[in-house]
């Protein structure tokens, strides 16, 4: 049963929104739309893009010249981890009926896809569509934890923390709040994956980074980044990307998608350009760096409420969105000198929080937002976000630090300091990044 | 026959190696390093750090000339490279003992 | 009212086209089809992906190693400035319904995207969609006119420029062509662009690059292009992107599409590999970015005639650009020693021109094309288009000029003779490319 | 008359799976399905970002700094002149009705796209789409062959090898096995391309490296990859872009096209940790390098089966292909002694050849196949796939043996040594890849 | 004066240039080059193949200083950089005939 | 002792490193240089425009060696760097003050 997609429309439709011109005409019962087919087979590319090699190139653009590969590597084999356990077991877990435990999990009924073949449908859409659909938002999450611990982790140790976590945290995360568990269930707003997403991922990254230890020299004597343009084309391609991530979300090609993908680049594009301004005022000098990590920070915020808040609404989490990643940057770098070395917590984690939060502010029709769902209030929903929030960041932060805890004992964390030295490329992998 | 080497800044290599044309050395070998020195290197800052970038970019040319014209070389340099700011660079000056030319086997002042 | 819809459709209805089979049957009045919104939603993307990070590649590389974020930069600021304020007010004034000055702008009424929800529609698409899919379009053209000042502009002077120039000179050009002004009412023919985009950045250009004067050393003495790989795969995206350029622009997926995107990649292909000949044949060697140079001629020539010509007509289209935009390419740098740095002009604003006069010609379905609008043969099809290539050539450089004037009076226009010999990583961003 | 797509339904219908949901309510008899275009017109765009920049960058990081850009031509200039022949002849060749010839060729009645309008439809596709998304597919296979000969081949010898070769090879066997010629006829499974794509540019990549001899100092003494990131994003963009080679080939968007992504996703990912299993134990550390190329190893196999099989058989599918390749790579390397400079025999070719002969297996519903077509068996389909993979094999292995010696004749084939040493970039091209 | 040309391991560079600043050193020229010696460079294998690196990145100091302090500039240099480990580097000492600063146009030791 | 320091092309080095070898010399320094004579770098064309690359890239070897066997190094460097072609770059000896070897702290021949 698809929660996530009846959660959603059960909000529309209960805030007065029933008149959504209907474009699943040709979608009866177990049918498949394909005009819907159509679009969420394209998102799914596109949110596969965001990671390979979007994300990877993002970061491997922020770390020193010797360490670019294993940067790409973390990244790619994620992926490929990811997609092979999501087969086994993920999907399963997460959007499976879980039973009596339903509230928590998912079960393992749908473990190697047993039982779907190409006529199995999941709402309007080929089951196949969704199961990949979701698998890219699955890749993405523990990849976008890579920036927690670069240039120091054991390659093994990166194999057996995102195998573990994606089904102890990612998957269970996300029956709750997709999957038809609890915090679903207490209609907690979450479009794309706010909580299931930035949240889990962000608050992942700051506990590892703690466990793990700053790099070598840190804080005042980090190398700079290698290649910022490398940087900027890989978070280019994550902003095209997440047209796939929040317009696919909608589960449909219709009006909802297109307001989706609006809201999330007007964030985008405020958020990027707010914190430009705030560092043109504060350094002297807008950094290319800056601002694309300001885009980013936007569209990590928005990502939670992108279906149900309006473009003005945008606009405001824009600028939110680029003063306050801004400032949790500062502060836990340089004040609470916690080498989450590439800010994947003050970004992600702050911003995927922030916007889950603002969601139930914004979804107001009097600020421009669809409205909340059946018999929810702007108060009773941002007690809901408060809970989901709570709850969703408690549960990964604790499971976090038990996987991290066993990956330190079977694998070991920390390369030695003359691998570090000499770069992971070298000692891990036994390449070079460059021979020009 | 001496050996002349020169630190200077990298927009001024272009200068330098047409003044030295003008005065007949034709020939030199250039290289990119990097200096420390009295001049300190840019600041950079990324996401909100600071970076202090140690080294200044310099151009190191190495000449080898007649003993006869080793000073009017070192004296077109110090002009040419001179922008009375700090980092201008050297100008280090060796004693060579020999030179060939790997083409024809000459050697001396021939091979220059 | 989408008269750029409506124009486009009466002109195949007109040539005795109206048999195209109808793929339209699920969009009654207001109603949203699917398959046609699937579509849109994806050029959407395409074409953002064309600025982000495709142009900024193709023009990152041409430049030396110490201003390549510059232009990196500039390219991601445009599309973030021109998303703003396209919402504010750009979109509206290309695409409003201006009242009685509906020939010259479309009025403020669709500011902020006021009155527009989820459910409402743009011909059959949502107008979120329709919105989304200009607003890429109104993205890259000013960051065309990138190629025109690098390595020696301000960068405020970047921001402030194209903040006028979108509200003045590209929104009501736009509305004029495709928002059903006074072009659109004479029926001249823009299938994409050729005017709205390539004719008014390529102009712009021109003018800017005269304003600014020419790079130190100019022209002997300039530096080669620091990455040509860059630049080969910036083209790559801009041609995959122009598939959503050209094909988006039928607002359908439909046969309609299939033809613009035929017809566009021959033009891309035929115009790369006559730019490659004419190389080989006067310089002895083809190179790299010649081809990919003149792919892009190609692309930019096709784009007004894309929804009007065949797939013969597209072979002479590739081939009269890649010959006239390399002798325009020689022509304005050799001999007129204009420091057009990247040839925008020589590319895209002869080619937008020249497309879009021969499109009175090739249209012709004698020539193999889809025939004329109602009432329109081919002479006076030509002298539309002739009023049409003139008055937006004319109107862009005026209001160009005078942009430039208060920008300069305001921001400053040109970097000191320090900073350009430094390149303006450094002294504009305080960031550096490589540290390799 | 679209054969491919009827074999491929026939198949299905056939093994009992005729309860397929209908998603072509839409599609009367000539009429156009709006969403399987919208999907197609997606596919064709991700099919060529495979090749442009994705083949490109992959095969561009594996050379040396000095021989980057030729690369890069060769790929782009390959995809320009296929372009341009696919609408000459080749698609008629491929596609057309032979008439009484059709077993072997389809004749020249579509050349220069003869009769096709806006308003032509193949299935219920434009045909103008059907044209476009099988030029991708023609424009790659060439480009995979560039693999071979890098680093020491004339570019003239490119290009025509390139044109005759696609003419006489790829057209032909296009038209055998999926327009309707005579392997068709005997209902030989080839979803996406296996036998067409990967095992005729395989066989003509050793074929060529054989003719060419091998580079300067190989084995023993070439350069390392320049630049394995590179190599790194180019296999994620042909990753991305693969959804659209086999979920395109589906030429819907339904349930088969999503089962196609799925598989062809799980077959990347399981041979990519496969290959990276098989280099950390056998060499001490798993490279990226090895990784990327094992998850192209795994979407190569999985292409001729990717509408034949399920998830399981798509995890077996990615294990013998991690595995297989990296032996046929070691075999063909290191113990014969062939400079197929990138490989591209031992992934593609042998990758091809492999999952074509597996699918007869793989089919079979008690391994969670799809089953075969009507009036097949598990025997019977083996002994079909077997008269494919020879035939064309030794088809290709000839023809491009005789184009070979043309082009020698012709336009010679070598560089000279200095040319070879100076790096092509320079030599061939006149332009050098990094002024950093 | 003598010309004082160190070749030394990379990650020791930070340390050695403290080391002199200490004892009064406070300018000099750095390259990035590749040593061959007893030290052998690093085996990469790509796709199964190995490549054996036979240079290995080394960084090398020159280093201008007054006839005075040349021996402790070596010692110092020679402390600092030492691992203990093969590839350590040399030390090498040349004399210099002259010496002057662009900026200035000062000569011998006023120059350094 | 000597420092012979030669500019070679740079296909010309695995060979130079190889003759070098099997005369005894087991240690050596590169660098990558850029070299002005009378050799004239390559023209680049981007779109028509014509570059002149002023600098073509060449190799620098430093080598220090024993005074015996100087001569034979230069006539050996000579002989295997030769292509009859302009540009085959110079050979220029220096007397060296002094050796070490950082690992050991041995000096003079030892160190080398
Ligand atoms: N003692 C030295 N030995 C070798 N090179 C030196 C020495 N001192 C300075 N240099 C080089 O000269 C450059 C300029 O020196 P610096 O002290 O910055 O300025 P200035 O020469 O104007 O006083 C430095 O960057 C460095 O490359
Ligand atoms: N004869 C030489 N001339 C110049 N440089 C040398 C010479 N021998 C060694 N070197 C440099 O010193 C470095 C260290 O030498 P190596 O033989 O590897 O170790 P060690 O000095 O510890 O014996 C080499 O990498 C090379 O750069
Ligand atoms: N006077 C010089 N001092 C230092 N290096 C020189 C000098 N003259 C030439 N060179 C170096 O030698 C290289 C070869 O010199 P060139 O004049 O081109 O050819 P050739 O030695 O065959 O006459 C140059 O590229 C440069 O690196």
């Amino acid at each position: 049963m698809l929660r996530r997609l009846i959660a959603f429309r059960s909000v529309l439709l209960a805030s007065g929104l029933a008149v959504l011109t209907p474009t699943l005409a040709l979608a009866q019962d177990g049918g498949v739309n394909g005009a819907n087919t159509a679009w969420i087979l394209t998102a799914t590319a596109l949110v596969l893009f965001m990671t390979l090699p979007g994300l990877a190139l993002f970061y491997g653009g922020l770390v020193r010249s010797n360490n670019v590969l294993s940067v790409l590597m973390h990244c790619f084999a994620i992926a490929c981890l990811v997609s092979v356990l999501w087969l086994v077991a993920g999907y399963s877990i997460a959007f499976g009926s879980g039973g009596a435990l339903n509230q928590w999990w998912g079960g393992l009924d749908k473990a190697m896809l047993a039982g779907v073949g190409m006529d199995t449908t999941s709402g309007d859409l080929p089951e196949s569509v969704f199961f990949m659909f979701q698998m890219t938002f699955a890749i993405i999450t523990p990849a976008l934890i890579v920036g927690a611990y670069p240039e120091r982790i054991k390659f093994g140790a990166v194999l057996l923390f995102t195998a573990l976590w994606l089904l102890l945290v990612y998957a269970p995360v996300t029956h709750w709040v997709w999957g038809g568990g609890w915090l679903a269930d207490r209609n907690v707003m979450d479009f794309a994956g706010g909580l299931v997403v930035h949240a889990t991922a962000g608050t992942a990254a700051i506990v590892l980074a703690l466990a793990l230890g700053a790099r070598k020299g840190f804080p005042g004597d980090v190398s700079p980044p290698h290649n910022p343009g490398m940087t900027m084309i890989g978070a280019a391609m994550l902003w095209v990307g997440w047209y796939g991530f929040n317009g696919g979300s909608a589960l449909a090609a219709d009006g909802a998608a297109g307001m989706a993908i609006t809201v999330t680049h007007i964030s985008a594009a405020t958020a990027a350009l707010t914190w430009m301004l705030v560092e043109w005022i504060k350094l002297g000098k807008p950094s290319l760096i800056g601002t694309v990590t300001g885009a980013i920070a936007g569209l990590a915020t928005i990502t939670p409420a992108s279906g149900f808040i309006g473009p003005v609404g945008a606009l405001a989490y824009g600028i939110v969105a680029g003063i306050v990643c801004y400032i949790a940057v500062q502060l836990i770098k340089q004040k609470l000198k916690i080498d989450d070395s590439l800010d994947v917590f003050a970004v992600h984690g702050v911003g995927g929080i922030l916007g889950t939060l603002l969601a139930a502010l914004f979804a107001s029709p009097a600020l421009g937002g669809f409205g909340y769902g059946e018999g929810m209030t702007m108060t009773s929903q941002f007690t809901v976000q408060v809970i989901g929030v709570v709850s969703v960041v408690a549960y990964t932060a604790i499971v976090s630090l038990i996987i991290i805890k066993v990956t330190q004992a079977v694998a070991g964390l920390r390369s030695s300091e003359e691998e570090e030295t000499m770069g992971l490329d070298l000692s891990e992998h036994g390449e070079r990044g460059y021979s020009l | 026959m001496k050996l002349i080497m020169a630190i200077i800044k990298p927009f001024k290599l272009d200068d330098v190696r047409e003044a030295l044309g003008a005065i007949g050395v034709e020939g030199m070998t250039v290289s990119e390093v990097k200096g420390y020195g009295r001049q300190k290197g840019q600041t950079e800052i990324y996401r909100g750090a600071e970076y202090q970038v140690k080294f200044v970019p310099k151009v190191r040319l190495d000449i080898a000339v007649d003993d006869d014209i080793a000073d009017r070389v070192v004296e077109t340099i110090r002009d040419t490279a001179n922008t009375d700011k700090i980092g201008d660079g050297k100008i280090f000056v060796l004693d060579l003992a020999s030179a060939m030319r790997i083409r024809t086997g000459e050697s001396g002042n021939e091979a220059l």
